[in-house]
């Protein structure tokens, strides 16, 4: 069940010059996310900004929720100033999250920038996986010591080359399913990150009759499926990202 | 002051106390029983309904500005059918009212809505005048005199016992002669505002931010406009007036009733904090409780000085 | 692009810059010369002017709104030949072009005032059309379609060598009729927006925040109507629109730029930021040194994809 | 000269349960203010709130003013959370100063609430010097310490009567004018507090022949004169309280 509710603010420090860790306490009960789950956080008690922004839940711990965010403007940038102690307003969990099949299929999990944080929400749950995880400079690459830790196989690509490989997640991709010939037909995808890289994913994907899901995003007002503004175009037509995804079968996407 | 009485009229509709929601920002009510309890409500509009499903407009649909929010939803919904089948059901479940905010093309499309309606035992409808009127080259009933009351009498005419509310476009020079026209041509009340036409650019890509170009504009930013158009049109009918917009909390809400309206509805707060509808409610009887006002009538169009309220200890 | 170029031309006024000041904003000019240097404005455009004095009313005059402020200032003016008197000359020792807004209850109070101001030299005049006609019951002449090409004509044949501005009201349905009407009845160039009457309550007192009751909307919060409206206003005419509502810093300018306004007027902004002006210039500089733009023209009307500015990097 | 400068919030302190005392350094030079003259600043960088809120400055050191402010609403709310270091919007000085007369005329000060910031800037500059200061309850009483130290005669009253004499500050006039009737004909009020105060002191110095001053407030957009909103009645018509006050004779103002 999703909740209006208020945090404290544990921690919240930067992990590199953009992008930020937050660590709330939420002061009543709430649901447990499940992974791909997203919650609107209030970046400031003013009318301007208006609206809460969404953002995916890194990691869950007892009565502790994590965030990974990005500086891009007014709201994230007042976040920043979060100090600790602070209470702020939230909403969530929403989202359909990430289906998770109790079958031999293989997670191949593909984050680019930001992403990760709800692809690192998967990734801790599962047990045999692969992560392909790319960021345009080694700068914003995060949490690499916690992948690491994490037990799954993992191939890391900067467009830069200052770490890892040169290149794009689609590369990376690309090779991984050369390589990995034997596995693939049992390998599903779930990738989060910028659009044209889903995109680019979903075609390899559909080129290798891989399957696979795309955790989408869209400017969001409300988060749980009420003022239908993060409509995208899908076979069925307009779905909500908030409500019937955030997170859509490739096959389902109209790009 | 136990017996606090925050219960309003709108046409026949016996409302428990003024708040309700706004059109398009409550979904079907559904997406809001998991924040609040619905039957603490006055009353609950539901998203705009035309005889056929519409798909709406290809995103980005909406956006921020300064206080304030754009979208361009382009009026998506289930349809009349859809609505009455899957819709319906849940609501009537409730204790609370609702009204059926319906919208059209054409005057025989408003009038084939509200028939079915009020046959299918709807007690309240709103029409969304702010639509194209695509036989008369797209200009909205709402900003022309004529055809407004042509459409509002039609209407009534095919729908006798439904409690009728005309939502007012707040895209004219002159709010008083609408408000006149809605009353004159048979409007149980009045809502206004609905969003103003507006525009955000990119300055990156060089494009509109909304697909659709332009969007309407709601929000706090549109409090103050839309709070000048409820007092201009509560002066000018005896029908009651719904405020609407930008309406965050009890005290947005108090200076509506103020101004003249007799109920309010929340739109863009709901999207900001889902409880909004509850805390205002809430607020507004601490804020009776605090002036020893012990009915919600005692302070509608207060500002003109004809309440009858007791409000020396200010 | 070390010859990026700014310069516009709204009439026959060739303007150094796109920035200029909103009437009644600025005072007339003196009033800012500690904080900036007035000389790189592209223009200043001063408080409206009467044929006569006017005292303005009462306080309080304005207040606050969320991303927003109401005035109701009452066109507190000088009066026309205090003007000549007192302001002329202090603004005439400026290098860059100033544009005086007049005001009037009828239509020979414009025609004499901008009569007057042809005849002082003035290159410039902006008519602030929201004002009551007096003769015609106070409907004011900015949402009257016939009174405005009336009232724009007859200023037009008796001051025929001015640059003339006519300042849109927000106020009407259809903002591309009045544009048309505007440059079919021999503007050189329209303005908008000016402010949106709209009304603030308080709570405690039960009396309006301001004396006047309603006041005019500016700031932010008015910045998506206006755009919207200068975006309507570009495609109709082919004089220049010169974009007013909100502007706060360079990207707001921007935005009204690719929208369709060759020039921007910053009002409101001003009180926030005595320096905006200078900082708006500063900002749109720096933006086209980064999109690797050097003349100003080519961004504007950018989101019509009808310029011709080299976009392709973004 | 009146500027638009930055400055650096040096302390932020509550003195009691609503009125703060700010320090702030300039980060550039700007010109020493007069006793009287006031400062607009910015709660916040968002647009909500819009505008600069005006305040007197209460003291000046050496490239440091001192500022008092009463929580009221939106910005004053905002402006409590400033933290050390902080770096705010700010214009001033403006407004026309209380007149200082170089003669032997024996000033009488009268401040109500946070009117005593104002007050308080010209009272450390004068030297024989009277002071009457009323607040609603001791609570809301400040730099008491400061005023003792200032080497006038003072008086101080609360409405109920938690600290000094019980009243308001016009009844202590009255009781200064009986006790003083020796000098009382050399006396000039100067006066800044609450309107309704500010009118009774000015019915009763006119009554016995007292000249005096008040400071005024008014709403104010940009505190330099351009908006017109701060107009004031006057017997010479309207007046800005920013530029042609904010301090008239009281036998000017139009109450
Ligand atoms: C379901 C979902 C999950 C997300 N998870 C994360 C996350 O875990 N970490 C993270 O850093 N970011 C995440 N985002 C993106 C994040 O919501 C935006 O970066 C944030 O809203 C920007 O706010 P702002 O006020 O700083 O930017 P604004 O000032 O509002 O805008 C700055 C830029 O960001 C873009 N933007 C603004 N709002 C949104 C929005 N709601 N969605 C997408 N782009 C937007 C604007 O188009 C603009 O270009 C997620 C978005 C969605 C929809
Ligand atoms: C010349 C001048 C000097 C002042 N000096 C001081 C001072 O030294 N210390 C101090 O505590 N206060 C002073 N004030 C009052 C102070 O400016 C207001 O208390 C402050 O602006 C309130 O801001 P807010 O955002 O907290 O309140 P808001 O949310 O804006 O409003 C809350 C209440 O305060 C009133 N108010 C809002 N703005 C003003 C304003 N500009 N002037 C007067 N009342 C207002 C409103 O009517 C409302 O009732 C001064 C005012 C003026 C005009
Ligand atoms: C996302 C969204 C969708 C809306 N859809 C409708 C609609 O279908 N029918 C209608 O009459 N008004 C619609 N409105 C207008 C609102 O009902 C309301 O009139 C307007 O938003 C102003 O109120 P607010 O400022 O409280 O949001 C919509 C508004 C928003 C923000
Ligand atoms: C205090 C104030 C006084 C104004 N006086 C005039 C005036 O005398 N004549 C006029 O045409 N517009 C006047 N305006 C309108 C502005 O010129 C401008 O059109 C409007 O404020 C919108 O721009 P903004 O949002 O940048 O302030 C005034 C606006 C304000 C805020
Ligand atoms: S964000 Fe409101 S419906 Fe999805
Ligand atoms: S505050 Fe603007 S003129 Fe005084």
């Amino acid at each position: 069940m999703s909740k209006n509710f208020q945090a404290r603010v544990i921690t919240n420090s930067a992990l590199n010059s953009k992008i930020y860790l937050l660590e709330i306490a939420p002061l009543e009960e709430t649901t447990v996310p499940s992974p791909g789950q997203f919650y609107m956080i209030q970046p400031d008690s003013s009318f301007d900004p208006l609206l809460k922004r969404p953002f995916s839940y890194l990691r869950k711990k007892a009565n502790r929720i994590q965030f990974l965010y990005a500086i891009r403007g007014k709201g994230t940038g007042l976040m920043k100033n979060f100090p600790q102690g602070k209470i702020i307003n939230m909403t969530g969990p929403f989202g359909n999250g990430y289906p998770v099949h109790n079958d031999n299929r293989i997670p191949l999990l593909i984050a680019g920038g930001t992403g990760i944080a709800s692809i690192l929400s998967l990734y801790c749950e599962l047990n045999k996986k692969y992560l392909i995880y790319g960021a345009k400079t080694r700068d914003e690459l995060v949490l690499i010591d916690e992948i690491e830790k994490s037990g799954g196989e993992f191939f890391i690509c900067t467009n830069d080359c200052s770490y890892g490989k040169k290149g794009m997640v689609d590369e990376l991709l690309r090779d991984f399913i050369s390589s990995h010939q034997d596995i693939i037909s049992s390998v599903v995808i779930y990738a989060c990150g910028p659009k044209p890289m889903l995109k680019s994913i979903s075609k390899i994907a559909s080129e290798n009759n891989i399957k696979g899901f795309a955790s989408l995003e869209e400017n969001m007002a409300c988060g749980f499926g009420a003022c239908l503004g993060c409509a995208v175009k899908t076979k069925k037509g307009y779905q909500r990202v908030c409500k019937e995804g955030t997170v859509f079968p490739f096959a389902e996407i109209v790009w | 002051m136990d017996n606090l009485n925050l219960s309003v009229n709108i046409g026949k509709l016996k409302l428990k106390n003024p708040v309700m929601t706004a059109s398009g920002t409550f979904g079907y009510a559904r997406e809001y029983s998991e924040f609040i309890d619905l039957n603490r409500l006055g009353a609950i509009v539901v998203k705009g309904i035309s005889l056929k499903p519409m798909e709406g407009n290809p995103p980005p649909r909406i956006c921020e500005t300064p206080c304030g929010m754009l979208n361009a939803i382009g009026l998506q919904n289930v349809g009349l059918k859809n609505f009455l089948k899957e819709k319906l059901p849940f609501l009537k479940t409730l204790n609370t009212k609702f009204i059926v905010n319906i919208l059209g093309n054409s005057i025989s499309d408003y009038v084939k809505l509200s028939k079915s309606l009020e046959d299918s035992g709807i007690e309240a409808i709103e029409l969304n005048v702010s639509c194209p009127n695509v036989k008369k080259g797209g200009i909205s009933f709402g900003t022309n005199d004529k055809m407004l009351a042509k459409l509002i009498s039609k209407v009534r005419q095919s729908a006798q016992r439904i409690t009728l509310i005309t939502k007012l476009s707040p895209n004219v020079s002159n709010i008083p002669l609408f408000a006149k026209i809605a009353e004159d041509s048979g409007s149980d009340a009045i809502s206004l505002i609905n969003t103003i036409p507006a525009l955000a650019v990119d300055i990156e890509t060089w494009k509109p931010r909304l697909a659709n170009i332009t969007g309407g504009l709601s929000g706090p930013a549109i409090k103050p406009i839309a709070l000048r158009m409820v007092w201009e049109a509560a002066k000018t009918v005896k029908i009651p007036v719904i405020g609407i917009g930008g309406i965050m909390n009890a005290n947005d809400a108090i200076e509506f009733l103020l101004a003249g309206a007799t109920a309010i509805q929340v739109g863009t707060g709901n999207f900001v904090n889902p409880c909004a509808t509850i805390d205002i409610i809430d607020g507004i009887e601490s804020y009776l409780k605090r002036k020893s006002i012990d009915d919600i009538k005692n302070i509608i169009g207060g500002i003109n000085g004809n309440c009858t309220g007791d409000n020396s200890d200010n």
